[in-house]
C-alpha cells in the first residue's frame, strides 16, 4: 500500500474515491507518465526481471526447435488423448487476452471513466496473450511446416480449407482478433506517440516516435474523425471479443466427445475468459503501479472495480459448471453421466476439486470490502484464479478425452518435460514483451488522462 | 496546396479548452474560414465551434463490413460447394450454418480495417512534416497547450491584422507560422 | 519546435505505406507463381539421358507403336520402361557398332541396367494407373504431349494435381475413339464436346464425384 | 544414390548407440569399426594385398561385429535416440518431404532402372502370386505369397491347402518379416568368423571321411520333421554312417500327443479332427482353435457350426476345461477353470462316468459340470468330440481316445492316420539320450538343424555345457559342432560352425500338413544373403555334396509319385501348392488300452502352486522373438506386448499380495506397472513380472515360453523373462511347488498393455446373448442403441448422398471371431504399418489399424482394476471384438478436419489422404471408436534396405506427423474396380477381399457391396443380429457387427 491513500472505511469517502489522484493538471499527468519512458533511468529490477523472463523465452525456443526435429511425440499426448497441454494453454492464453479488449471496448462504450488508466496496458496484454496463444495451434500440428494448408490460398492442388471445421473458424477468429486488437491499440497510441515525439530530447527518439505518430498534430479535424473511428472500433471489438471465445468453445462443443458436446460452453467460456483476463490485469497492474508509483492513476477504485468484475464473472462461471453438471445428469445420456462421475471419482478428480476451489470458493472472499481493498490479497487471488482457469481448460480437454465412448480405448495423459518447457516458455515470452512495453511506450493513455483531468476539473467547478 | 507563400499562417496559444473554444468562436465570427485548432486531447464542443460537418468514417466502415461479410460467405460457399464439392461426413455441400462464424469474423475484420485506414486516409496521415511544427511552442500542443491557427490561404488573411486580432483574444502567445 | 522531418518525408511516408502493401501482394503472387513454374514442375525441361534416345526418330520417323516398348500400358498401372533386351532386338543388327549405342550393348553384356533419368514423375502418394486411362479412351498425347516430336522426352504438362483434376472433372475434353488412343497427332475435333459426351456414355466413365474422390488417386 | 549410401553409413555409426548387442565378440576398449573405415582400409590395397587385407578383416572380431550390425534396427526406438546426425537428416528429410508434398521445393532427380532381360510372364506393376507352404511343427500351412517385381511382400492362405483353406495365422502372416529381418545371419561362419560355403563343404566332407573310418559318433538334432525329402536325406546319411543317430527336440510340442496315441493304440498315430461334424465338443486343456496342428482349419470348421442365419438355426456346443484362458476357452459356451493336474482327474472321472472304468476325485464344484458334460456327450454319440491338449500327459490323450471310441466318434468327428512326422519319437527321451551320449563321449560330430537347444532345452540338461569348451577337462565335449539356423543365436555362439539358414521363401522343399497332405515349398526369391537350407547342409556330409534342393525335391517326388508325365504333375503341384491326393488315408486303430489299468494320476497338493509352461501366443517357443510384428502384437487374452509375464489368477494374486497400478502416461491404454516376483523352481530361479489374469484357475501360474532371449537380434534380445530357465525335464509342462517358491522383490516393472480396461461399463459395445435369448428376441442386439430419427438433423430436408453404385461395407460376426489376431498382422503386413517399440506402446501409440478388443462380460464395473480381487473375475465370459475403422457415413472425424484431409469418396469410403494431413489429431479426438492412429514420431524405418523390400508398393508409406487408419484396403478396391472397368463389368461379390478378411480363419469378417442384395455382406446386414457399434451417435457406420450368441447347456445355466 502506498502512502497518501485516504483511509477506506467511511462509505461516503468510498463513493468519492476518485479514478485519478487529486491535484493533477494536463502538464503533470503528461510529465509523470511520459517520464517513465523518457527520463526515468531503467532500474536494476527491470533488468533482472527482463533477463529472467527472456531466458524462459529462450527455453521456449529450444522446446519448439526440438519439437520440429523430433515431432509432437515428445509431448505426453497419445491416442485417445490427442490434445494435451498445447490446446489447454492455447485456450488459456486466448482467454486472458479478452480482458484487454473488454476493458478498452465495452467499458468505453459504457463510458466507464475508470477504464482510462488501465486500458492501455490491458490492450498490450491482450496482444501479447494472443501472440502466446497463436504459437500453440501452429506447433501442435504434426507437420507445422504444412500449417499453411489451413489458410485459403490458391494451391496447386485446387484444394481449399474445410470450412465446417471449428479449427478453421479458430484461424479466422484468432487472426481477426489479433489484427483488430493491434489496430485498436495503435490508434489509441497515436496521440501519445506524438507527445513522446514532442517531449523527447534525443534526436533518434524524436525520429522514431515521430515516424510512429505519423505526424499527429492534434488538429481538431483529426480529433473529429479519430473519435468516430475509435468509437466504431470499440463497437466492433465488443461483438468480436464475445465471438472469439465462443468460437474457441466450438472446438469442443461442436465435437461429440462427452464432456465437450454441450451448449453451455459459449457463454461460460466467454465469462471464463473475462474472469481470467481480469485476474491477469490485476496480476500485472498491482506490481506495475507499485513499481512506477502510479497509485494516483491506478487507484483503489480501479482495483475494487476489477475485483467486482472478477466476482461477477466468477459467479457466471460457477453457474456454468453447475449447469454443465446438471445438463449431463438431466440429459440421462449415459456417456455424459459417466463422465460427470469420472470428474468426481475418476483418476483426475483432484484436478476437478482444485478447480472448484480456485474458481468458485476462493473468489467468494471478494464479497468482502476489506478483501477487495487489500492489495496483497487481491494479488494472490488473481493468481489463484489464473491457475483455476488453467485447470478448467485441463479438466475439459484432458479428462473428457481419457474416458470417452469405447472403454477399451480409455487411456491417461501426463505432460512431459517438453510440455512444461513450452508452457513456461510462453509465460516467459509474455512477461518479456510486457517488460519491453512498459519501457518504451506509455503504459497509461496520456491523452485520455488529460480528458479525465479536464472532466474532473469541470466536476470541481 | 494550390498557392504557396512563405507564411502558412498565424498561430495563437491558449491555456485551457474553454479559452480555445471561445477564441475559435470569435475567429469564425470575425469571418475567418481557413483555420484549424490544435489540442492535446479531443475537446468537447470544439468541432461545433469550428463548424465541422459529420465525417465519412462510419460510411466507409459500413462498406468494409459488408464487403467482408458478403465476400466471406460467398467464398466459403464457392470453395465448399462449387469449385471442389466434397462429401464431408455426409453434411450437405452448402452447410451454411457452419459457414456463419467465418462470415462473422470477416465482417468485423473488413469493418475494422476500413475504419482505421479510412480515418488515416481522411486525415491525410502519415504526414510527418507540417508547417505548424515550425512554431517553437507548438510542442506543447501534445501536452498542455491549445492553439488556433489562421491560415494564409484565408482570403481575409493579413499577417499583421490577424496577429493583432489573435492577441485581442488574450492569446498567451501569437506567432507566425512560416512555411518552409 | 523545429521540424523533425523534411517536407519530402510526407510523400515518402505515404508512398512507403502503399508500396509496402503492394510488395506484400507481389511476394505472395510470386510464391504461387514459382510453385507453378517449370522450375518447380520441370515442365518442358529436357534431361540428359545415358543414351540420347530419340522418340522423334523411333516413333515419328520409324513409326514404332508405343506398346512395342511400353508393354504394360494396356494391362498394368505402369507402362514400363523397356528392358535392354528390347533395344537389342533391333540394335543387335542395326547400328550394332554405333558408338552412341555402346551403353546399351554394355548393359546387355554386363547384365547391368541402364539408369534412365525419370522424366514424368508423380509423388509417391499418387497412384496413377496407365491401363485404365488407355482403356477408357484417354490418349498418350493427352498427358505426354506429342512424344513423336520429341528428340529427347520432356514433360509436356505441369503434372500438378490441379491439372489432373481438370480432366477428372470433365473427361469429355480428351476422350477419343479407342483406335486413336496411340495416335500421337490426334487433336480434338471441333465437335469434341458432343463426341466426348457420347464417348463418356459409351465408355461408362464414372461420375465426376467418383473421379475426384481422394482415394481415386491417393491411398 | 550416393546420398543414400552416406545415409546408411551414419546409421551404422549411430547403430552402436541404439543396439544393445550382448557383449559378444566386440572388444569394448577398441573403438568399433564402421563401413567407412573398412572401405578406407580396402581402398589403398590392390590385387593380392586387397585379399590379404580382407582376410585380416575377416579375422578381426570387430569386423564380424560390424557385419552383425550390418543393418540398423527393425523397431525404431525414436525415444531413446540421443540427438545425433540422424535427427538432422530427419529434419532435412522432413523439409524435403515438405517440399515434395507441397510442391514448394524442387526434389532431386530420380532414376528408372529397367530390367536388362525381363523375366517371363512378368508384367511390371502387377503382383504375382505363388503357392508354397510354411512348415510349422507337425503341420504345414499352405500359402499363396504375393510378390511385387520379385519381392515377396504379403502372405495369404492357400484355399486348396487342407490346413489353410485360404486362411492363415499370425505366424504365417509374420513370417515374411522374418525373411527381411535385418538381424538374420548372412554367411557361413566358424567361431564367429566369416567363412565361405565351399570351406564348409570341404570341412563337412573331411568329417564325413573320418566318420566312415570311425563309423561312430555322428548325431543329427532336428525339431519335428514333416518333410519327406529332408527325412529321406537324413535316412540316407544314417545308412551311410550306421552308428549315426537322429535326435529330435521340439520344445513347445508335448510328447503327450504322441505317447498318448502309443499308450492307446500301441503305436504312434496321428489324429485328425472334424469339428464341423461335432455337435458337442469337449476340450481337455486343448487350444485346438488357436494353436497346434490344423488349428486354422479346425477354427474354420468349428465356426461353420457357429453360423446363424436366423433364430431357427442350430449351433454346436463347446465345453472347455483348462487352467489358463486360451482363445478356445474364450470361445467356449461353458468353461471350467481347473488346474492342469485336475484336468487329468476330470478326464478320468469323465471316462468313469461314461462307463470306461477307473475313477477319480475332482473338485466338488466340478462334479455338476461333469454330469452335464457327460450327459450331453452321451446324448450326441457319434456327433461329439473330445480333444486333449498338447501340454497334457499321455494318459489324458489316451483317455480322450478311449472316450471318443466309446462315444462312437471315431470315423465321424475324428479319424486316425499314419503319423505326419517323418520320424515320430519321444523328444524328451531323444534329447536326454543325446546328452547322456555326449557326457559318455560317444558323440564326435553334432549337426544341429534349426532349433536352439542351448536356449530351450530343459535346464537340468544344461545343454550349453554339452557343446561348450570344457575348461576343466580342457577339451570340447563334442569334437565338431555345426549349427544351421536363420539367426546367429545362443546355440550358434557355442558351435564351431554356423550355417546361415535360408528362409522357407528362399528354398525348395516339401512338408506334410496335419492330415498328411504333402505341400511343395517353392522359393519366391533367391537367397538374400549367403544362406543355405538345412537340406544343403545335410547334403554337404553326404556322398553327393552340392546337390541342389531342387533336384532333391524332384527326385523325391519322382520316386514317391510315379506318373506318366512328371513335368505336368510337377507343374500342377507347384501351381496348387499341394500334391494332389497325398493326404493320408484313415487307418482303423484298435484301442489297446484299459482305463482301469492306468496308474494313479499325479496330483498337486491343494495349497501348492502349479507352474505351467506354455508356448507364447506371439513368439511361440522363441523362434519369432526377433519379429517386430509379433512382439508388438497384443496377446489375445492378456493384450500384453513386448513382454511375457507370469500369469496369475486374481484370487491367488490377492493371496500373494501382487498388484498392478496404472501409470499416468499411457495409462489403461498402454502402461501398467506390475509387481516383480522371483520364482524359484528346482534349484533355479527366474525373475518375472506378475500379471493378474481373470479366468485363470486359482493356484496356477503360467510361465509363457519364448522370451528372455539373450541373442535373438535387435528386436528380440532381452525382452521379457526366460521361462526355460526353470523348466526341467521332470516337469516339462507342469511344475508344482509351495507358494513360498514365489517371492515379491518389491520392484515394479512396466508392462505394455494395449487394453487394460475390460468392462463394457454397461454400454452397448459388444452385444451378446444366449441362443434362447436370441430365439425369444432375435432383435436383442438393437434394442439399446438405435440411431436417432433423421428429422432431428440440422440439415433435414437436404438431399442425402446417394451411394447408388458400389456401397462398400463390412460385417463382423462376433459369434465367429475367436480373437486369434491373424487379421491384425495381416493388416500390418498389407498396409505398411510400422512397429513403434515398447516405449511408444506404453505411451498408447501403437499403430495397428485393426485392434481386437477383449471384454469380460459381467465383470464388475467402475474404474475397475484387477488389482482388487472380485468374484466376477473368477471365470468371466470372454468376448472379442475386432475394431477397424467403422467407415461412418456421417463421419465425425471428417467434419472437424480443417484441411479436408479425410473426406468421403463417392462410394462412401472414409478416405484418409496422408499428404494433405497436417496432423491436428482433431479427427482422432472426435472419433468415437478411437480407430485412428497417429505418427507421433517418425515411426517408419526409412533407412534399413531390407525393410524397403518388404513394403507393399500399393500403399503409401506414412511419415511423421500424419494421421492414418483402416481404409478397407482401398488399394485392393481400386485395383478390382479398375480391372472391372476395363471389362465394363460390375465388380462381382468376393472379388475384393480385405487383408483382414482374407486372413481370418473363422470367416468372421465379410466385406462387400451393400447395394448388391445378393452379396454375402448384404445378407449378413439383413440379419436381426446385425447392429451398429454406438449406433445411437448416428454416425451410421458401414462396418457393423453381428451379436455374439452362446449356446449354453440349460442344465448348467439353471444353476
Amino acid at each position: 500500500m502506498s502512502a497518501g491513500q485516504p483511509p477506506f472505511d467511511a462509505p461516503e469517502i468510498r463513493r468519492l474515491t476518485p479514478v485519478i489522484g487529486p491535484g493533477h493538471t494536463y502538464g503533470s499527468v503528461t510529465d509523470k507518465i511520459s517520464a517513465i519512458v523518457l527520463t526515468r533511468p531503467t532500474s536494476l529490477g527491470w533488468f533482472v526481471g527482463f533477463s529472467i523472463a527472456f531466458s524462459l523465452m529462450g527455453l521456449m525456443t529450444v522446446a519448439i526447435g526440438w519439437l520440429v526435429i523430433k515431432g509432437v511425440g515428445i509431448w505426453g499426448i497419445n491416442i485417445p488423448i490427442g490434445w494435451g497441454f498445447a490446446i489447454v494453454n492455447f485456450v488459456w492464453w486466448i482467454g486472458i487476452g479478452h480482458a484487454g479488449t473488454l476493458i478498452s471496448a465495452i467499458l468505453f462504450l459504457l463510458n466507464q471513466k475508470w477504464r482510462t488508466s488501465i486500458n492501455r496496458f490491458a490492450e498490450a496484454m491482450t496482444l501479447f496473450a494472443v501472440a502466446c496463444a497463436g504459437i500453440f495451434p501452429l506447433i501442435h500440428t504434426g507437420r507445422p511446416w504444412m500449417a499453411f494448408y489451413m489458410f485459403p490460398y490458391p494451391s496447386t492442388m485446387g484444394l481449399w480449407p474445410q470450412f465446417r471445421s471449428p479449427l478453421i473458424w479458430d484461424v479466422f477468429a484468432v487472426s481477426t482478433y489479433g489484427t483488430v486488437s493491434l489496430m485498436f491499440w495503435f490508434v489509441g497510441l497515436i496521440p501519445d506517440l506524438a507527445t513522446l515525439r514532442d517531449r523527447s530530447v534525443r534526436k533518434p527518439l524524436k525520429i522514431i516516435y515521430g515516424m510512429l505518430s505519423m505526424g499527429w498534430r492534434g488538429s481538431a479535424r483529426h480529433w473529429h474523425r479519430y473519435q468516430s473511428a475509435y468509437l466504431l472500433l470499440a463497437g466492433l471489438a465488443t461483438p468480436l471479443v464475445l465471438s472469439v471465445h465462443s468460437v474457441i468453445s466450438f472446438d469442443f462443443s461442436i465435437a461429440i466427445v462427452p464432456g465437450w458436446h454441450t451448449t453451455i460452453f459459449p457463454p461460460y467460456f466467454v465469462a471464463g475468459a473475462i474472469y481470467s483476463g481480469f485476474a491477469m490485469v490485476l496480476t500485472i497492474a498491482i506490481p506495475l503501479r507499485k513499481a512506477y508509483g502510479l497509485e494516483d492513476f491506478i487507484t483503489m477504485r480501479h482495483l475494487d472495480n476489477m475485483a467486482k468484475v472478477m466476482l461477477a464473472t466468477g459467479l457466471i462461471v460457477a453457474y456454468g459448471y453447475f449447469f454443465e453438471f446438471f445438463l449431463s445428469l438431466y440429459s440421462g445420456n449415459k456417456f455424459d453421466v459417466f463422465l460427470v462421475q469420472q470428474r468426481l471419482h475418476g483418476p483426475y478428480a483432484p484436478f476437478y476439486y482444485a478447480l472448484i476451489l480456485c474458481n468458485i470458493l476462493t473468489p467468494q472472499l471478494l464479497w468482502s470490502f476489506k478483501m477487495r481493498h487489500n492489495v496483497v490479497i487481491l494479488f494472490i487471488m488473481s493468481i489463484v484464479v489464473n491457475i483455476g482457469m488453467w485447470l478448467e481448460r485441463f479438466v475439459i480437454v484432458v479428462i473428457s478425452l481419457t474416458r470417452d465412448f469405447v472403454p477399451s480405448a480409455w487411456g491417461r495423459y501426463s505432460p512431459t518435460f517438453w510440455d512444461w518447457a513450452t508452457f513456461i516458455g510462453t509465460i516467459g515470452m509474455f512477461v518479456t514483451l510486457l517488460f519491453l512495453f512498459v519501457r518504451v511506450l506509455p503504459a497509461i493513455s496520456i491523452a485520455e488522462m488529460r480528458e479525465l483531468v479536464a472532466e474532473t476539473s469541470e466536476d470541481d467547478k | 496546396m494550390l498557392h504557396r507563400s512563405h507564411i502558412y499562417g498565424v498561430m495563437g496559444e491558449f491555456g485551457t479548452p474553454e479559452e480555445l473554444i471561445h477564441a475559435v468562436e470569435k475567429v469564425r465570427e470575425a469571418g475567418y474560414r481557413r483555420l484549424d485548432a490544435y489540442a492535446p486531447f479531443p475537446v468537447e464542443g470544439l468541432s461545433q465551434a469550428l463548424g465541422l460537418k459529420r465525417n465519412l468514417v462510419p460510411a466507409i466502415t459500413l462498406l468494409g463490413g459488408l464487403a467482408g461479410g458478403l465476400g466471406g460467405f460467398s467464398f466459403q460457399y464457392w470453395a465448399a460447394a462449387i469449385t471442389y464439392p466434397m462429401n464431408i461426413g455426409g453434411r450437405p455441400l452448402n452447410s451454411w450454418p457452419a459457414f456463419i462464424p467465418v462470415t462473422f469474423e470477416l465482417t468485423i475484420l473488413g469493418a475494422s480495417l476500413a475504419a482505421v485506414f479510412g480515418m488515416l486516409a481522411l486525415n491525410g496521415l502519415p504526414q510527418p512534416h507540417h508547417p505548424v511544427f515550425n512554431v517553437h511552442r507548438f510542442s506543447h500542443a501534445s501536452s498542455d497547450r491549445f492553439f488556433v491557427c489562421i491560415e494564409s490561404r484565408d482570403p481575409k488573411f493579413d499577417l499583421a491584422d490577424t496577429a493583432r486580432f489573435l492577441e485581442s483574444l488574450h492569446a498567451h502567445h501569437v506567432s507566425e507560422v512560416s512555411d518552409d | 519546435m523545429a521540424q523533425i522531418f523534411h517536407r519530402s518525408t510526407n510523400f515518402i511516408a505515404r508512398f512507403s505505406v502503399f508500396s509496402a502493401l503492394f510488395l506484400v501482394g507481389v511476394a505472395l503472387v510470386a510464391v504461387l507463381a514459382v510453385a507453378r513454374s517449370p522450375y518447380m514442375t520441370r515442365q518442358n525441361v529436357t534431361r540428359e539421358q545415358p543414351v540420347q534416345f530419340s522418340h522423334k526418330h523411333h516413333v515419328g520417323d520409324d513409326g514404332i507403336d508405343c506398346r512395342y516398348c511400353h508393354t504394360g500400358v494396356e494391362t498394368s498401372a505402369v507402362a514400363g520402361i523397356p528392358p535392354t533386351k528390347t533395344c537389342m532386338n533391333c540394335h543387335s543388327v542395326l547400328y550394332n557398332t554405333a558408338a552412341y549405342l555402346e551403353p546399351i550393348r554394355e548393359s546387355y553384356r554386363s547384365d547391368k541396367s541402364i539408369e534412365w533419368v525419370k522424366v514424368h514423375r508423380l509423388a509417391d502418394f499418387v497412384y496413377f494407373n496407365h491401363s485404365i486411362h488407355v482403356n477408357k479412351g484417354v490418349g498418350c498425347s493427352s498427358c505426354h504431349g506429342q512424344i513423336n516430336q520429341m528428340p529427347l522426352v520432356f514433360q509436356a504438362d505441369t503434372l500438378l494435381m490441379k491439372w489432373c483434376l481438370d480432366c477428372h472433372r470433365n473427361p469429355e475434353q480428351v476422350l477419343r475413339p479407342k483406335d486413336q488412343v496411340f495416335n500421337m497427332d490426334w487433336s480434338a475435333p471441333d465437335n469434341q464436346a458432343e463426341i466426348g459426351a457420347k464417348l463418356r456414355e459409351e465408355y461408362k466413365i464414372r461420375t465426376t464425384a467418383d473421379l475426384t474422390s481422394c482415394s481415386t488417386c491417393h491411398r | 544414390m550416393d546420398g543414400m549410401r552416406e545415409h546408411e553409413q551414419h546409421d551404422h555409426i549411430d547403430g552402436q548407440h541404439d543396439r544393445n548387442e550382448p557383449a559378444g565378440d566386440a572388444k569394448p576398449h577398441e573403438s568399433p569399426m564402421d563401413l567407412a573405415t573398412v572401405r578406407a582400409k580396402l581402398q589403398s590395397k590392390t590385387g593380392k594385398q586387397y585379399w590379404r587385407t580382407l582376410e585380416e578383416l575377416a579375422g578381426d572380431p570387430q569386423f564380424a561385429e560390424l557385419l552383425h550390425r550390418e543393418f540398423p534396427r527393425q523397431a525404431p526406438s525414436e525415444w531413446d535416440d540421443s540427438v545425433d546426425r540422424r535427427d538432422f537428416l530427419k529434419l532435412m528429410a522432413a523439409s524435403l518431404a515438405f517440399a515434395g508434398l507441397s510442391g514448394c521445393g524442387r526434389t532431386p532427380e530420380q532414376y528408372v532402372v529397367p530390367y536388362v532381360k525381363q523375366p517371363e510372364g512378368m508384367v511390371l506393376g502387377k503382383p504375382q502370386f505363388y503357392a508354397t507352404v510354411m512348415p510349422f511343427g507337425a503341420d504345414a500351412i499352405g500359402l499363396l505369397v504375393e510378390s511385387h517385381e520379385g519381392r515377396p511382400t504379403k502372405i495369404e492362405g492357400n484355399p486348396d491347402h487342407p490346413s489353410s483353406l485360404g486362411a492363415t495365422n499370425v505366424f504365417a502372416q509374420a513370417s515374411v518379416l522374418n525373411l527381411y529381418d535385418p538381424d538374420r545371419a548372412q554367411t557361413v561362419s566358424k567361431f564367429g568368423e566369416i567363412q565361405t560355403w565351399s570351406l564348409f563343404v570341404d570341412n563337412a566332407q573331411a568329417i564325413a571321411a573320418e566318420m566312415k573310418v570311425a563309423r561312430a559318433g555322428f548325431r543329427i538334432l532336428t525339431g519335428i520333421v514333416t518333410s519327406p525329402a529332408l527325412a529321406a536325406q537324413i535316412q540316407s546319411l544314417l545308412t551311410l554312417f550306421p552308428q549315426a543317430k537322429w535326435h529330435q527336440w521340439e520344445p513347445a510340442v508335448g510328447d503327450g500327443t504322441r505317447e498318448g496315441a502309443k499308450l492307446a493304440f500301441g503305436s504312434y498315430l496321428n489324429t485328425v479332427y472334424r469339428p464341423e461334424k461335432a455337435d458337442v465338443i469337449l476340450s481337455l486343456d486343448s487350444d485346438f482353435l488357436g494353436s497346434g496342428p490344423g488349428h486354422i482349419r479346425y477354427a474354420r470348421e468349428f465356426s461353420r457350426r457357429r453360423k446363424l442365419n436366423g433364430p431357427n438355426d442350430t449351433m454346436n456346443r463347446l465345453y472347455v476345461v483348462e487352467p489358463t484362458p486360451s482363445v478356445t476357452g474364450a470361445t467356449a459356451d461353458h468353461r471350467l477353470p481347473l488346474r492342469a493336474s485336475e484336468v487329468e482327474l476330470f478326464a478320468r472321472a469323465l471316462a468313469a462316468r461314461l462307463g470306461l472304468g477307473g475313477s477319480a476325485a475332482i473338485p466338488p464344484d466340478a462334479e455338476k459340470w461333469l454330469d452335464a458334460v457327460a450327459k450331453d456327450l452321451q446324448e450326441h454319440k457319434g456327433a461329439s468330440l473330445v480333444v486333449a491338449g498338447e501340454p497334457q500327459p499321455a494318459e489324458v490323450h489316451a483317455l480322450a481316445h478311449a472316450i471318443n471310441a466309446t462315444l462312437g466318434n471315431v470315423g465321424t468327428t475324428l479319424y486316425y492316420t499314419e503319423p505326419v512326422e517323418a520320424h515320430p519319437a519321444n523328444h524328451l527321451e531323444s534329447l536326454r539320450e543325446l546328452c547322456t551320449d555326449i557326457d559318455a563321449g560317444r558323440v564326435e560330430t553334432l549337426l544341429i538343424l534349426g532349433g536352439n537347444p542351448v536356449y530351450n532345452a530343459p535346464h537340468d540338461f544344461d545343454f550349453a555345457s554339452k557343446i561348450k569348451f570344457d575348461e576343466k577337462k580342457n577339451r570340447k565335449p563334442v569334437k565338431n559342432t555345426i549349427h544351421v539356423s536363420s539367426h546367429f543365436d545362443e546355440t550358434s555362439e557355442l558351435c564351431d560352425w554356423h550355417v546361415a539358414e535360408s528362409h522357407y521363401l528362399e528354398t525348395w522343399g516339401d512338408a506334410r500338413a496335419f492330415d498328411g497332405t504333402l505341400g511343395v515349398i517353392q522359393p519366391l526369391i533367391a537367397p538374400l544373403y549367403h544362406t543355405h537350407s538345412a537340406r544343403e547342409a545335410l547334403a554337404a556330409f553326404g556322398d553327393k555334396p552340392g546337390v541342389s534342393d531342387y533336384e532333391v525335391l524332384r527326385d523325391r517326388l519322382k520316386a514317391a509319385y510315379p506318373s506318366a508325365d512328371f513335368e505336368k504333375f510337377w507343374r500342377k503341384s507347384l501351381n496348387d501348392g499341394v500334391v494332389a491326393g497325398s493326404a493320408f488315408p484313415p487307418v482303423n486303430a484298435a484301442l489297446k488300452f484299459n482305463v482301469s489299468s492306468l496308474a494313479a494320476a499325479k496330483t498337486t497338493p491343494a495349497d501348492d502352486i502349479e507352474f505351467l509352461f506354455r508356448p507364447d501366443p506371439c513368439v511361440y517357443d522363441g523362434r519369432f522373438a526377433n519379429n517386430g510384428w509379433l512382439q508388438e502384437l497384443p496377446k489375445p487374452v492378456t493384450k500384453l506386448t513386448w513382454d511375457n509375464a507370469a500369469l496369475i489368477s486374481p484370487k491367488t494374486a490377492e493371496k500373494l499380495q501382487l498388484a498392478h497400478n496404472v501409470a499416468w502416461r499411457g495409462g489403461e491404454h498402454g502402461k501398467i506397472y506390475s509387481n516383480v516376483i522371483d520364482i524359484a523352481l528346482s534349484n533355479s530361479k527366474v525373475t518375472a513380472a506378475a500379471w493378474r489374469l481373470p479366468g485363470q484357475a486359482d493356484g496356477v501360474v503360467v510361465l509363457p515360453l519364448g522370451y528372455g532371449r539373450k541373442k535373438a537380434g535387435y528386436t528380440g534380445t532381452n525382452k521379457g523373462f526366460n521361462a526355460y530357465a526353470v523348466r526341467t525335464s521332470d516337469a516339462l509342462w507342469t511344475a508344482a511347488a509351495p507358494s513360498s517358491a514365489i517371492k515379491k522383490t518389491g520392484d515394479d516393472y512396466p508392462l505394455a498393455c494395449t487394453q487394460y480396461h475390460f468392462s463394457m461399463e454397461g454400454r452397448q459395445i459388444l452385444a451378446t446373448g444366449t441362443l434362447e435369448d436370441y430365439r425369444k428376441n432375435p432383435n436383442f442386439a438393437n434394442e439399446h442403441a438405435e440411431a436417432p430419427p433423421k428429422e432431428l438433423s440440422l440439415y433435414k430436408g437436404e438431399a442425402e448422398f446417394p451411394y447408388d453404385r458400389d456401397k462398400w461395407a463390412m460385417a463382423i460376426d462376433l459369434n465367429k471371431c475367436n480373437g486369434c489376431n491373424a487379421c491384425v498382422v495381416a493388416c500390418q503386413s498389407e498396409n505398411n504399418i510400422p512397429v513403434v517399440g515398447k516405449d511408444q506402446v506404453m505411451r498408447g501409440r501403437e499403430m495397428h489399424w485393426i485392434r481386437i478388443d477383449r471384454y469380460y462380460e459381467k465383470a464388475k464395473s467402475a474404474t475397475n482394476d484387477p488389482s482388487s480381487y472380485d468374484e466376477s473375475l473368477f471365470n468371466p465370459p470372454t468376448f472379442f471384438q475386432p475394431v477397424p475403422c467403422q467407415q461412418c457415413e456421417n463421419a465425425p472425424c471428417e467434419q472437424v478436419c480443417p484441411v479436408g484431409a479425410t473426406a468421403h469418396s463417392a462410394e462412401g469410403l472414409n478416405d484418409m489422404t496422408y499428404n494433405r494431413c497436417i496432423g491436428t489429431r482433431y479427427c482422432s479426438n472426435n472419433c468415437p471408436y478411437k480407430v485412428r492412429r497417429f505418427n507421433f514420431l517418425r515411426f517408419q524405418d526409412w533407412e534399413t534396405p531390407q525393410l524397403k523390400l518388404l513394403r507393399n508398393p500399393e500403399v503409401t508409406v506414412r511419415s511423421r506427423g500424419v494421421m492414418e487408419k483402416c481404409t478397407y484396403c482401398v488399394q485392393r478396391i481400386n485395383n478390382a474396380r479398375i480391372e472391372s472397368e476395363k471389362l465394363n463389368a460390375p465388380i462381382r461379390d468376393g472379388a475384393i477381399v480385405t487383408a483382414c478378411q482374407q486372413a481370418c480363419p473363422t470367416e468372421a469378417i465379410i466385406f462387400g457391396n451393400a447395394n448388391d442384395q445378393e452379396s454375402r455382406v448384404a445378407k449378413l446386414k439383413a440379419q436381426q443380429r446385425n447392429y451398429s457399434l454406438l449406433g445411437e451417435l448416428n454416425s451410421r457406420p458401414r462396418t457393423t457387427y453381428l451379436a455374439a450368441v452362446r449356446n449354453p447347456n440349460p442344465e448348467l445355466e439353471s444353476a
